[in-house]
């Protein structure tokens, strides 16, 4: 249905996706950049702080962009990262 | 493949041939001295017998045709008469009553071409008519008997497109008993009438009356679903159609059980087409809750997993049937076919490229199309009409009739049929959930002309609904409120008026679809000017294409509602199963034939044939027609420098003898006019019709196709002075022998050259690309050469003798 | 895997190899894997019959090393394993004698000895392996090696070989011959009751504190199989008490590398075997093993009939070599003969060892081994 | 001042590791860390059994994988990882034996030992991180260098026709014969999750990037460079014909290519042992 969309969605608040909780083990990590190229939503880029390797870590740029698909920590060589959900206050 | 006996023995005995000239009441002796034709045509050669009578074609003139056949021994019959475009059929059949080979008969079109264009010039008419009867009569001494072959018909069909004319054609023609493929673009069946809420004028709910449809369709043992699938290519012909059909992936596979835990957990949200925007659905998703097939579908264009990396699992690992397969790849089906049914449908119109509604920059403006989703229960808002600025439900609403129908502004000059009563049944919707809504309709003419339609209007009036005549100029936003100032003029009351709403709902109309051009170049269709698929026949054979086997159902052939496009889906399905009940359809004997001591197996012929009939067979040293495939055009013939090829019922003899007949005297004031049977024949039919008036001095052939016009049929006009030569025929890409008029092209380029070359005035040679609704063009061209050929002087003429002298040899 | 089948008892009539083959059934050895080669195939064949009616596996490997590897990954899984080559088996199984060595795994491997080097003699007999048994592999170790001269002490060594391969978490060699491996003897069969059996120590500390590599005193570490759920790792690499490699530490590798020599060593007196006839008065002591000491005994007895007091020392047990045995016959003894078949190996070591006391090597290759007279005229010349 | 305990950061695979040998020795950007995750992201998925696991390395840098794992662990002598795993298996068929070594180890010291356990179908899984070369000895040729590819011992091009690695497991007899990426790490885990729920001899082959060293000679510096070309090249077809996924500068052919039902060794054998037995009953009694 090719035609062009003018309206934006009205239901788009209903949609909550859960938030990301972003664990990097920094001095684990040699810096191969893989976490950083191949995460989908770009949230990962290259920190310039030195690690105890001599290699910058990534740094999160924008947590909130996270989907928590953890490519990341699945692609990570040197387990230096992973990703859970946030628990919010009630720890639900 | 009936490879031609040496050529036929030629009939033994002495040619007898019949003459009838019509009077067609006073359609042709109004303009046409009948009686002096019918002398004059009893004067030609190989004549016995030459009368006009009132009406040839009726039961009495058929009569007498088949009493002289049987009694004077008649073994050629020449008819002079309308279009053969229209009584050849019924004329050839009345011959082969009577025992004559139904090819041993000629029309000449002394109406359309003649008696109607020159009403006011009996003597000029009735020269011409007797013309065109000795052009008959030359070329009916020439014809040959021919046996007609038969061509299998596969009994599978294929319908593009699922809506509900897809749906109802297949299911039709699978309860028939015939294998049906149904082909559909998108993700599930249903097209336009699943988004829509009710339907007009029962007030049904859309969607209830046609899941039903959609799921039997679905399950249906003789239809094969291809969802998500595109027609990629047509080859063969009525009855043998190989069709290849791109399956794009789903990327779910069958096992799906459309539970949904997958859209639970995608991260993507994108608007939902199926909404028009106006809900939001996932990466992974179905596009509405009764789809068919129900197996859901990964819109790869969003989805993260691109190039070959799974790089989110979320859904594979949410999927307990372990449906969910990115591996899926594009697979091209091979269908063999024998009949195709036509149902794409079509598109809204988009009323942004209209400034003055301020459609897509005002916010509470609306289409119908987005209030049938906002009113639908299973819609983005749970079915409450709500402003987008604000979510409340309007007070007054107002509906802007023809948005996009008969306005030149919006390049749409039909009426799109179905908004008028949407309207209506709209506004009736809203009362019936908020009774006190004030509501106004701007329209131009309310056309409420079906059954039930009336009654239907005149609630809506009862209901209160204000019907305003006079469509607003413009459409303005109050910021603060977000209400909608209506500006026009009331044109029954000749004032102006200023109304607000709350909101404003465009009724719009509907086009074509935009990928349409890609169907039409594929079945080699052709389409009216506002783009919709034209049929064989506007009364005769309405849902029949000019390509044999092809039928249409639905808006693909015009905007209409509902029941129109079931009714005509039942009637493709009716017309089809005629063609697949009978199992075998005969062809036209007007294959090639082959001489095959002159053929040098060059592979000329071969290049040009568009339905590629011809092959080249190097060890019988010469090149095979596959009769079956064969589209009877002649451009092969043509192309055949040396002979070996030619046309039946069109040879290169037949033809010269035409053209001979023409230029036998006063050759320098005439004009040999070629005109191809399905476009530029059928124009001339047309501009006749219309009774358009132009100068006579055109003598027109009949070719199938002006692919069949040689080079030498033009060398041999000039070479015996014509005056001026017109090669004609259907629009480059509209050819009914799908693209056998780029050699006419070529052709005629290079007699143009070689005119140049020679010193003669490129202007006798015209070429006019004409379709059969293009009568003026035909006649404005008539009026053109007129000109031309009055300012062909003698040495003009004397020098074009010479040029072309080659063209004489073997007189 | 109970033992449905009544294992054999009592006196047989069997040649060598079968003999062995027996006594490693008896003393539990319940995995084989093997390579063909002439003249240690039959012990194959037998086991291929006789281990799946005691639930042990028989499995024929592509070549001497895998076999030798499946071996030691069979004892790792916790099972009594062995294979049996003969020297081009053999030599190719050096790499992986070490791995056993390094990674201190009890396994059993049978070098029925033929004529070499290469290919050799398969059908003869011969004793040109010996040193290869002690300094085969690269890098230093200890290695148990025994040496049975007939079909009773193909049996009786072999069970012996396994307790002590058991006991030392070592590799354990049986050094047999062509002739000894295929001539038919009576063999004396205790019950199963009657025969000792060793199995190796078992960790007496939660997975948790389990050291792999820590010796006890007797410098043999306590041995935790697979699926037991120690997770501990064990590697050819250099390694720490953990099992861990530590390939850049001197300290580590010269305390582990140490331990696996002194292992063997320093338990030389609990493992050395020998036969000793009429040595108290032996003026010239005939030091023989394999099939060349039965020769050597009945060519003693001629000797002695002829009025020399000639003695045999026979040995059962190759490495760690019998030293203060031998040392104390050579001190008493005038002369010491030493026949071999090969070109001088062990007397080396009898050399080594006799210090002053003239040493006769009597070499023989090839067809048979020394005959009596042969050995009697050696006694007589070196009076 | 209540002293806010900071959670300790632990990764939830460090279950399967043994902390004393963590981190490892692999280079930046070396594909063996990745085959490692996906090997326990396999295991944890499984919910497998750590006291009934072994695994067996060969020798190279992947030969270090075994003491990294928090089982029993073997680490063998260059090539004969398979041959001793048989060993393992055979005594003791209820455990589970994952073999993970290298493409030099398996297929070229360790070849013979490789197709003749595939050939018996011993119930072992193979899991071969294919660096295309020698890592641990500095960047020689091995069986799987691509031709022409720079190396430390052909400095003028490789020469050698390298093996289809699916393509030799698949015709000596393996049942499960996949091969992916170290981009494809979703896929990669299931493939070895499926391996170890299956029955015989099954091989997964993993494309490592070793920029270190091959990918210096090879210009491919960089890891990304390497996985670059690994998304470029790879093309996903399943149940492919393995004799024609040759890997090729322009074409990688990934997926499964057999996945079939074999008895295997192991089973045989013990099924044939208590059918002796339970004719030495008949016998006795």
């Amino acid at each position: 249905m090719p035609e062009r969309i003018r309206h934006a969605p009205l239901d788009l608040e209903q949609f909550k996706p859960a938030k990301a909780e972003i664990h990097l083990i920094k001095d684990e990590c040699k810096g191969c950049g893989y976490c950083i190229e191949f995460c989908p939503k770009k949230v990962l880029e290259e920190s310039d702080e030195i690690n105890a390797r001599g290699v910058h870590p990534p740094k999160v740029v924008d947590e909130d962009k996270c989907i928590i698909c953890s490519f990341c920590s699945a692609v990570c060589p040197d387990f230096a990262i992973f990703v859970v959900e946030k628990k919010n206050k009630e720890g639900k | 493949m009936s490879e031609s006996k040496e050529s036929k023995p030629r009939q033994d005995g002495q040619i007898r041939i019949g003459v009838y000239v019509c009077h067609c009441g006073l359609n042709i002796a109004g303009s046409v001295d009948c009686g002096e034709v019918a002398k004059f045509a009893a004067t030609l050669p190989n004549v016995v017998l030459a009368q006009d009578n009132r009406y040839t074609c009726s039961d009495q003139g058929q009569a007498g045709i088949k009493k002289d056949i049987q009694e004077q021994k008649l073994n050629r019959v020449v008819v002079a008469s309308c279009s053969p475009r229209l009584h050849e059929p019924t004329f050839r059949k009345a011959c082969e009553d009577a025992g004559l080979n139904k090819y041993l008969f000629e029309m000449a079109n002394i109406r359309e071409h003649c008696s109607w264009v020159h009403l006011y010039d009996k003597e000029a008419a009735t020269e011409k008519a007797k013309d065109l009867v000795k052009m008959a009569v030359a070329k009916v001494a020439l014809l040959e008997p021919e046996d007609e072959v038969s061509v299998p018909i596969t009994r599978k069909a294929l319908v593009i497109g699922g809506g509900v004319a897809g749906i109802q054609a297949a299911l039709d023609l699978a309860d028939t008993g015939y294998k049906v493929y149904l082909v559909e673009k998108e993700p599930s069946i249903g097209g336009m009438m699943a988004r829509i809420d009710k339907t007009f004028p029962t007030m049904d709910c859309s969607i209830c009356i046609l899941a039903p449809k959609m799921s039997d369709a679905g399950h249906h043992p003789n239809i094969e679903l291809l969802t998500n699938s595109e027609v990629a290519e047509v080859k063969g012909y009525i009855g043998n159609f190989h069709v290849k059909v791109l399956r794009k992936p789903r990327y779910v596979t069958k096992d799906c059980s459309a539970c949904g835990e997958c859209v639970k957990v995608c991260p993507i949200v994108a608007p939902n087409e199926f909404d028009v925007g106006l809900a939001v659905r996932h990466g992974v998703y179905t596009p509405f809750a009764q789809a068919v097939p129900s197996t859901y579908i990964i819109d790869m264009s969003l989805c993260l997993n691109k190039e070959g990396v799974i790089v989110c699992d979320k859904c594979t690992k949410a999927c307990e049937r372990q449906a969910i397969s990115f591996e899926m790849k594009p697979v091209t089906e091979e269908l063999e076919v024998g009949t195709i049914i036509v149902a794409t449908g079509a598109d809204v119109f988009d009323p942004s490229v209209l400034p003055n509604y301020g459609y897509g920059k005002i916010a509470n403006v609306i289409t119908t199309l987005e209030f049938e989703r906002l009113i639908n229960a299973g819609g983005p808002s749970g079915g409450h009409l709500i402003r987008p600025s604000d979510k409340q439900i309007p007070k007054r609403v107002a509906f802007v009739q023809c948005v996009g129908s008969r306005s030149a502004r919006s390049g749409r000059l039909y009426c799109s049929n179905v908004c008028c009563m949407n309207t209506i049944k709209d506004s009736l919707l809203i009362k019936e959930h908020w009774p006190d809504t004030e509501i106004y309709v701007f329209y131009v003419d309310i056309r409420a002309y079906g059954k039930g339609f009336e009654d239907l209007y005149k609630r809506a009036r009862n209901a209160g609904v204000v019907f305003i005549r006079g469509l607003p100029a413009e459409i303005v936003e109050d910021k603060k409120t977000h209400n909608v100032w209506l500006i026009g003029e009331n044109t029954l009351r000749k004032e102006v008026y200023r109304i607000s709403a709350d909101m404003a709902i465009l009724s719009i109309g509907l086009e074509a679809r935009k990928d349409s051009e890609t169907i039409q170049r594929l079945l080699t269709l052709s389409r009216n000017q506002d783009g919709f698929f034209l049929e064989a026949h506007p009364k005769l054979r309405p849902v029949d294409a000019a390509t044999a086997g092809v039928f249409f159902a639905g808006c693909a052939e015009s905007p209409k509602d509902i029941k129109d496009s079931v009714t005509q889906a039942s009637a493709a399905a009716a017309r089809a199963g005629i063609l697949m009940a009978k199992g075998q359809v005969t062809v036209e004997a007007i294959t090639p034939t082959l001489f095959p001591e002159k053929c040098k197996v060059c592979g000329l012929c071969v290049k040009v044939c568009p339905y590629n009939a011809i092959s080249l067979n190097k060890d019988l040293k010469r090149v095979e027609i596959i009769e079956a495939a064969c589209g009877g055009c002649g451009t092969c013939a043509a192309e055949c420098n040396f002979g070996a090829l030619t046309q039946k019922h069109f040879t290169d003899e037949q033809i010269m003898a035409q053209i001979d007949a023409i230029t036998e005297n006063e050759a320098e004031k005439k004009i040999v006019a070629f005109c191809c049977n399905w476009c530029s024949y059928a124009g001339a039919d047309f501009a006749g019709v219309s009774r358009m008036q132009y100068p006579p001095n055109a003598r027109i052939i009949r070719t199938m196709c002006s692919g069949r016009v040689a080079q030498k049929f033009v060398e041999r006009a000039f070479a015996r002075g014509v005056a001026s030569v017109l090669v004609s025929g259907c629009h480059l890409g509209d050819c009914h022998y799908i693209n056998a008029n780029y050699q006419t092209q070529k052709r005629v380029e290079r007699l143009w050259k070689k005119m140049e070359q020679n010193g003669l005035d490129k202007q006798r040679l015209q070429l006019l690309w004409a379709s059969a609704a293009e009568g003026e063009k035909f006649a404005s061209k008539m009026r053109e050469m007129k000109t031309i050929v009055e300012n062909v002087k003698p040495e003009e003429i004397e020098k074009g003798k010479k040029v072309f002298a080659t063209a004489l040899e073997g007189d | 895997m109970s033992r449905i089948k009544s294992a054999l008892t009592g006196a047989h009539f069997m040649n060598g190899d079968v003999a062995c083959a027996e006594g490693a059934i008896a003393v539990g050895c319940r995995f084989f894997a093997g390579y063909p080669i002439t003249p240690a195939t039959e012990i194959a064949e037998h086991l291929s019959q006789r281990m799946p009616e005691f639930g042990g596996i028989y499995v024929q490997m592509e070549d001497e090393i895998a076999s030798l590897a499946a071996v030691i990954g069979a004892s790792y899984s916790g099972l009594k394993a062995m294979t049996a080559t003969s020297g081009p088996g053999f030599s190719l199984m050096q790499e992986n004698i070490g791995l056993a060595v390094m990674t201190e795994a009890p396994c059993v491997i049978v070098d029925v000895m033929r004529g070499g080097p290469s290919t050799g003699q398969p059908t003869m007999p011969g004793q040109q392996d010996v040193m290869q048994a002690k300094w085969g592999s690269h890098g230093d170790y200890g290695i148990i090696a025994l040496t049975p001269s007939s079909v009773q002490e193909m049996f009786d060594l072999t069970v012996e070989a396994f307790n002590l391969s058991e006991a030392y978490r070592v590799p354990t060699l049986l050094m047999g011959d062509e002739i000894v491996g295929h001539m038919w003897e009576k063999v004396v069969i205790p019950s199963p009751d009657k025969i000792r059996i060793v199995n190796r120590k078992k960790p007496n500390v939660s997975p948790e504190k389990y050291l792999p590599f820590k010796p006890d005193d007797d410098l043999v570490p306590p041995m935790a199989c697979f699926g037991e759920g120690y997770h501990f790792h064990s590697t050819g690499l250099t390694h720490d008490e953990h099992g861990y490699p530590r390939t850049s530490s001197s300290e580590v590798q010269s305390k582990l590398v140490r331990r696996l020599c002194d292992k063997i060593q320093k338990n030389a007196d609990k493992i050395v075997k020998v036969e000793e006839v009429m040595l108290e008065d032996a003026e010239v002591v005939v030091v023989a093993y394999g099939i060349v000491a039965r020769a050597a005994l009945s060519a003693i007895r001629k000797a002695r009939e002829k009025g020399i007091k000639a003695g045999l020392l026979r040995l059962i047990t190759l490495w760690p070599f019998p030293e203060e045995r031998v040392a104390k016959a050579a001190k008493r003894a005038r002369a010491i003969v030493v026949p071999e078949m090969n070109c001088g190996q062990m007397v080396r070591e009898v050399e080594r060892v006799a210090k002053e006391t003239p040493v006769v090597f009597l070499s023989k290759l090839g067809e048979e081994p020394h005959t009596p007279l042969e050995i009697l005229e050696a006694i007589r010349r070196s009076k | 001042m209540v002293q806010e305990t900071v959670p300790v950061v632990v990764h939830p695979f460090s279950k399967y590791l043994r902390a004393e040998m963590m981190p490892h020795i692999w280079c930046q950007g070396c594909g063996n860390g990745v085959l490692l995750n996906c090997f326990v992201h396999a295991l944890d998925e499984l919910q497998t059994d750590l006291d009934k696991l072994v695994v067996v390395s060969g020798i190279g840098c992947i030969g270090r994988t075994a003491g990294y794992m928090n089982a029993d662990s073997f680490h063998t002598t260059h090539g004969r990882a398979l041959a001793f795993a048989t060993g393992v298996k055979l005594a003791n068929p209820e455990l589970e034996i994952v073999v993970i070594s290298g493409d030099g180890d398996l297929f070229a010291i360790g070849g013979n030992h490789f197709i003749h356990a595939a050939r018996r179908n011993i119930g072992i899984k193979v899991l071969c991180a294919n660096n295309l070369n020698y890592g641990m000895t500095g960047g020689q040729q091995g069986p799987t260098t691509p031709l022409e590819s720079v190396t430390t011992t052909s400095p003028y091009g490789n020469i050698e026709h390298p093996f289809n690695l699916v393509h030799l497991a698949a015709a000596s007899g393996s049942t499960y014969v996949a091969r992916w990426t170290s981009l494809h790490v979703r896929r990669l885990t299931q493939s070895i999750k499926k391996m170890l729920q299956k029955e015989g001899f099954c091989f997964v082959e993993m494309l490592s990037p070793c920029p270190e060293i091959y990918g210096r000679y090879n210009k491919m510096r960089s890891g990304l460079e390497m996985m670059s070309w690994f998304k470029k090249a790879s093309v996903v077809e399943n149940f492919s014909d393995p004799s024609k996924a040759d890997i090729t500068p322009e074409r990688i052919v990934v997926g499964e290519f057999v996945d079939i039902e074999k008895l295997s060794y192991e089973k045989m054998l013990h099924e044939k042992i208590s059918k002796i037995n339970e004719k030495a009953i008949e016998g006795v009694s």
